[in-house]
């Protein structure tokens, strides 16, 4: 028995040496700035990991063709996430005390960026966060900040676009049903859901989660429709939001508004084989190509992203994250050159100070490491015909409504005038 | 009296891993290890059942995930202390594991294995639409402070999982080397004829079930701590069944050491490949060691050391 | 003749629509050889399931010691001194021969018979079948007769007062038949009971005082060897009419 | 809010989606039930018929129906090799089939990754003409999404039991999972017959993925989240009753579907599980086990 242990202690040994060699890099003459980061490149997150992975390389490529920050060139470091917070803390310590990275940005998503907090708060590191819900909430950590432009309320931000929409109706709806899956984004998109209906007294009538794995959603939809709601939230993940829409139409669920907070309905691959089907329905978004949302630069990115994209098999139209993606790595750059330093202390304080100019526009940040004001925007599908991917580059397509400064098109209300 | 010296090595190494806190700065080091610690103690936990008595459990995620629950709800409502954290999760989960183990009065085989599966379906369910412990959402845990020995509460991790996983090999070993280790080998070859040689199986499937359920529960007890964010997604990952089951069947069912081996090595190839390839690849690595061990070594890396020291012994 | 170690009183066993027991009813005395025959699905391995406890009865009791030991799981009766063998061989088949007796003598004679070192009496008893030299032998990788050998070994390692005896000679030569039987007769002559199920007429004959005879879940004859044999009804469920 | 018109329609669409799942079990209860093969990877293969139907329906606009009979063949080639594999390396040496149980998630992992590596991670969908559209007779709407699934997964479980009954080859593999010795003194190799009942499991997941892909959305992942709801109607219908595997889809589908509803569609899957530990604690053969 005893003869096993030299086994099990070799193998034990092993694993720590090869997990710490690989780290002693090259001293080169001018060091570049490395970042690291851990990103979704496999598991459920993995479509927007990697879209995100694709714009943030694009940055580097674009930094270090004119010149890197402050002469150096940039570098970056990552490691796939898998989707699973339970690798996180290992991924960031690797980067911080192996691959001793001078800077760490977040990876996507909200599960995915908090097993990293206490790690860069024990370090007071300065941390860009990628699409975090709520994720400074408990912390109030001073050098956080996260680029989705959700603002001081983040879980209202996805929903206030169609409620204050279906407020303006005349007349106004009275009822709405609230449903969605069981998941991180749509249970804080549905809180937010519930704030807004209560404040603008609009009676919830409906409100019901799914779980992810859900076949058939005819049944939901039978259900919401025979409460008759006015208006139909839904926040969902693309395999909902794709139920929920074959279902609807299958049912003959016509609420006056529907839609919400659908994830999905900004990808390709949903799009061009839904169509005709999207007409009407209303969505939350960040960015698309209408004229009152173009912003210096990012044309420029999307003809270096869109290419690059379906060499890599991601997402072709990148409207949804990759230029947020890419315009965190602008705000850290602008900061850095600014600076004239690495110092995290006095980047986080330059980061509060100022407005930032990105691809997606100007972005100044609040104290709690959000947006000041909230940006995002709530769309509507019209006149969609045939399956062709073109037209979801074209104006017109996707039309935003709310806020006001960024509105480019008027709602079609009801939903079953925008699906003549 | 083999036992009295396993025990003071077993002393030894926790002592080691504490003095290796007070030299070793990197702590990478510390997240890797706590990482390959909780796949021991899983995969010891998941042997004591599926190796010894032979029921495969695919619920290992349930009791995992039950623990770390029990935890949040702990924190939640009083603070609780770690040490109660790990108590309470243990307890829990091993009350669950009592419960399954009165399945095995009528389901033996893979009947068994679903479920367990089921169960995990449930309870996750449960878990989804319970919102004082964060629900679908997810909940922020704050780490109280690493108190006066360690420098951050992530070596404390390092420490107690360490020790907590000696525990898991100690009771193994202490099963293996019992008389209630040959009679759980007498269920795992033919149950009936257990019985007739006047093994009581019922009591002793309890007896495993419960101690495997606690172990597991053990093991999720910290990991509030270790992740900071619990949402039901992470916490009844498949990778909890997949790990705990292939591990054991890696290294070799039938002895303590087995799920050792086998933690170290996939935990640590899994580590490696986190941050050495970082793509799907992965997942592949991780897919063909399986396929490539199951085919090939049909007994596990223990099974190939016995067969090379009969060889060179011939 | 005083108490009978195993009394069966009218024993119902039915799987499903199927009566495979109809009321049988037995009694064996202590110290008896005791033989149990009948044709193929008569019943006989139903009825010692249901006296092993492997199976329970729907309907009857079963006495041991005077004991109702009805409503007992197996292994209780086999820590009151009922052992039994399979008919198919049931090693614990990743043990080895030494470690199948151990953990029977363990877990089985724990209450009645705590003697010396199991490892040492395990020995003993495999030396009393011939199996010592296997007895490092991985059980599972055994030939027919070891196998056999290692049923009865292992039952004789429960230290029963009643032994039953499942068919251990089915498909054995004439000598591996003799052997198993000197095995027999010496464990009856050290005091324990012993019911033999067997199709092989030589050997129950030969062992059996009294043999009891089972069709179609009934009892058909009881009775000394020779008389049994001459029954007009056991001709007949045997060769049929 | 229960009503009888909300209450028909449940029970429809719990139909519906039944026989979808009995396409998706089918060779579960092939593999599991009639050959003791525990084919835990069979969900990856029905995604792979899912996205053997996506390229074709993305390239040439077929239906996702015909690609799925198409493959067939080929998903058959493909489970005959894996079986091949399987009995090289587990049967023949007499293995428990929990080693085959690992290499089957092995196997779950490395089709899964080379899917990843072919098709990204995007959701894939089809377009067909039926699908968005629906029929209604009286209160009660039937979409051809899932009426189409609903009605090929019957046609396929009755095509299964007829087959197994009635040809040579099907009552050999039923024989096979009762007694492979008596086949064997027939004359009949009980391996040969073993490789092409699995080989018939692989080939109906052909079909099952491309209903799968006409239903919801798929991205090489989901696989995993059908391994319970396989293995559960398999085992509840009781191993080997090709019609019992039916019978306990049904009842997930109508227990799923009302549950969705009349309470909270976030318990469905639990009470569907729920069932299944019932059952089995009452029944442990499954409601038709042999």
């Amino acid at each position: 028995m005893m003869r096993r242990w030299p086994v099990v202690g070799v193998l034990i040994a092993a694993a720590f040496a090869l997990s710490c060699v690989g780290d002693a890099g090259a001293q080169a003459t001018k060091q570049p700035i490395r970042i690291g980061f851990g990103m979704a490149l496999t598991g459920g997150l993995a479509a927007n990991g990697q879209g995100a992975l694709l714009a943030m390389q694009i940055w580097r490529d674009d930094v270090n063709k004119a010149g890197g920050l402050l002469g150096r060139p940039v570098e970056f470091t990552y490691y796939d996430d898998q989707t699973n917070g339970s690798t996180v803390p290992g991924i960031y310590t690797k980067l911080l005390d192996v691959d001793k990275v001078d800077l760490v940005v977040s990876g996507y998503g909200t599960n995915l960026i908090a097993p990293a907090m206490p790690i860069v708060m024990e370090r007071k590191l300065l941390f860009m966060g990628l699409f975090g819900l709520g994720n400074n909430e408990k912390h109030k950590y001073s050098r956080y900040f996260q680029i989705a432009p959700n603002g001081p309320n983040p879980a209202g931000s996805f929903s206030e676009g169609f409620f204050e929409l279906a407020a303006r109706q005349n007349p106004k709806p009275k009822t709405t049903a609230l449903v969605g899956d069981d998941a991180e984004f749509p249970q804080h998109a549905l809180v937010g859901a519930r704030e807004h209906a209560k404040r603008l007294g609009i009676q919830v009538v409906y409100d019901k989660t799914y779980p992810p794995s859900t076949v058939d959603y005819t049944p939901i939809v039978r259900a919401i429709k025979a409460t008759n709601p006015d208006i139909v939230f839904v926040a969902s993940y693309p395999p909902g939001s794709t139920g929920m829409i074959l279902a609807a139409q299958e049912v003959g669920l016509e609420p006056k508004m529907f839609g919400g907070g659908m994830v999905g309905l900004h990808f390709t691959s949903l799009l061009t084989k839904l169509g005709p089907k999207l007409n009407g329905i209303v969505d939350y978004g960040f960015w698309v190509p209408e004229p009152t949302m173009k912003s210096p630069g990012v044309e420029a990115f999307l003809q270096k992203y869109q290419p690059a994209a379906v060499k890599a098999g991601v997402d072709p139209l990148g409207f949804y994250l990759p230029p947020w993606a890419y315009a965190m790595m602008q705000v850290l750059g602008q900061a850095i050159e600014a600076t004239k330093g690495l110092d995290q202390q006095k980047l986080a304080e330059y980061i509060h100070a100022k407005e930032f100019d990105t691809v997606v526009g100007k972005v100044k940040f609040g104290p709690d490491g959000e947006w000041l004001k909230h940006r995002t925007v709530a769309m509507q599908f019209q006149n969609i015909k045939g399956n062709d991917v073109e037209q979801f580059r074209q104006p017109g397509k996707q039309v935003v409504l709310w806020p006001d400064e960024f509105k480019s098109g008027n709602l079609i209300y009801p939903y079953s005038a925008a699906r003549k | 009296m083999q036992a009295r010296w396993l025990l003071a090595l077993a002393g030894v190494l926790i002592v080691g891993a504490f003095v290796v806190t007070r030299t070793v700065d990197n702590r990478y080091v510390y997240f890797a290890a706590y990482g390959i610690l909780q796949y021991v103690l899983l995969a010891t936990a998941w042997n004591i059942l599926g190796g010894y008595t032979g029921y495969v459990n695919f619920g290992t995620g349930a009791f995992f995930a039950l623990g770390a629950y029990t935890s949040v709800f702990l924190i939640q409502a009083v603070q609780a202390p770690l040490v109660v954290l790990i108590v309470a999760g243990g307890l829990v989960s091993g009350l669950l594991g009592f419960g399954i183990g009165y399945l095995t009065l009528r389901l033996r085989g893979v009947f068994f294995s679903i479920a367990t599966l089921a169960l995990a379906v449930v309870l996750e369910t449960m878990m989804v639409n319970w919102e004082y412990v964060g629900g679908a959402k997810g909940i922020s845990i704050i780490r109280p402070s690493a108190g006066p020995l360690f420098t951050n509460y992530v070596q404390l991790l390092f420490v107690v999982m360490a020790a907590l996983a000696m525990g898991a090999v100690a009771v193994a070993w202490f099963i293996e080397h019992s008389r209630i280790g040959r009679g759980f080998a007498t269920i795992r070859d033919n149950e009936e004829a257990a019985e007739c040689m006047g093994v009581p199986t019922l009591r002793l499937k309890l007896l495993a079930t419960t101690v495997s359920g606690c172990l597991m529960g053990i093991a999720g007890a910290p990991f509030p701590y270790y992740i900071t964010f619990v949402e039901p997604v992470s916490a009844f990952n498949l990778s909890y069944a997949v790990n705990s089951l292939a591990m054991p069947m890696v290294g070799g069912t039938t002895s303590w050491v087995g799920p050792i081996i086998g933690a170290v090595l996939l935990g640590t190839l899994q580590q490696l490949a986190t941050v050495t390839i970082s793509s799907e690849l992965n997942l592949l690595i991780v897919g063909v060691v399986l396929v490539a061990f199951v085919v090939l070594a049909p007994e596990g890396i223990l099974g190939l050391l016995r067969r090379g020291t009969r060889r060179t012994r011939a | 003749m005083g108490e009978p170690l195993l009394r069966v009183e009218n024993v119902v066993k039915r799987f499903g629509g199927f009566q495979a027991l109809g009321g049988v009813s037995l009694e064996v005395q202590p110290g008896e050889r005791f033989g149990l025959i009948g044709p193929n699905g008569s019943g006989k391995t139903t009825l010692i399931n249901c006296i092993s406890g492997t199976l329970r009865n729907d309907e009857g009791r079963i006495f041991f010691r005077g004991q109702d030991i009805t409503a007992l799981p197996a292994h209780r009766r086999t820590w009151r001194g009922i052992a039994r063998t399979f008919q198919i061989p049931r090693p614990f088949g990743t043990m080895t021969v030494l470690e199948n007796l151990r953990v029977t003598l363990e877990y089985a004679a724990r209450e009645r018979a705590r003697a010396g070192d199991p490892a040492v009496e395990a020995m003993e008893i495999l030396a009393g079948v011939g199996l010592d030299p296997k007895a490092g032998a991985i059980s599972g990788l055994l030939t027919q007769i070891e196998m056999r050998k290692l049923e009865l070994a292992r039952a004789m390692a429960a230290k029963p007062a009643l032994l039953i005896s499942d068919e251990a000679m089915a498909g054995l030569s004439s000598s591996e038949v003799d052997e198993l039987l000197e095995i027999l007769l010496r464990l009856n002559a050290a005091g324990t009971t012993v019911i033999m199920i067997e199709h092989i007429m030589r050997a129950v004959m030969r062992f059996s005082e009294r043999i009891a005879v089972l069709d179609a879940g009934e009892k058909i004859a009881e009775g000394p060897p020779d008389k049994v044999v001459s029954d007009r009804a056991v001709e007949r469920a045997y060769l049929g009419e | 809010m229960f009503s009888l018109d909300l209450f028909l329609n449940a029970l429809v669409a719990g139909v519906l989606l039944g026989g979808f799942y009995a396409a998706v079990s089918l060779g579960i209860s092939i593999a599991f039930g009639l050959l003791d093969v525990v084919n835990i990877g069979h969900p990856i293969f029905v995604i792979l018929g899912s996205y053997a139907a996506f390229v074709l329906n993305d390239a040439y606009g077929l239906d996702p129906l015909l690609s799925g009979v198409l493959f067939a063949p080929v998903f058959f080639l493909i489970g005959v090799v894996v079986y091949q594999v399987y009995y090289l390396s587990f049967e023949r040496k007499g293995e428990s089939p929990l080693r085959g149980l690992v290499f089957f998630f092995g196997l779950l992992f490395i089709i899964e990754v080379a899917l990843l590596l072919k098709f990204g991670v995007d959701y894939r969908l089809i377009e067909a003409p039926y699908i968005g559209r629906s029929i209604h007779i009286g209160e009660v709407g039937i979409a051809f999404r899932l009426l189409v699934p609903c009605v090929v997964g019957l046609l396929m479980t009755l095509a299964i039991t007829q087959f197994l009954s009635r040809t040579f080859y099907g009552r050999a593999i039923k024989g096979v999972a009762q007694d492979s010795l008596a086949l064997r003194l027939m004359g009949i190799d009980p391996v040969r017959i073993k490789t092409i009942a699995f080989g018939l499991g692989i080939a109906t997941a052909s079909v099952a993925g491309a209903l799968l892909i006409m239903i919801s959305p798929v991205e090489p992942s989901i696989g995993r989240a059908y391994i319970g709801r396989v293995f559960a109607i398999a085992v509840l219908g009781g191993l080997g009753s090709i019609g019992g595997t039916l019978t306990a889809a049904l009842i997930l589908g109508i227990a799923e579907s009302l549950t969705a509803t009349f309470s909270g569609p976030s318990w469905s899957l639990a009470v569907s599980f729920g069932i299944l530990l019932l059952v089995l604690a009452v029944r442990p053969a499954g409601l038709f086990g042999r």
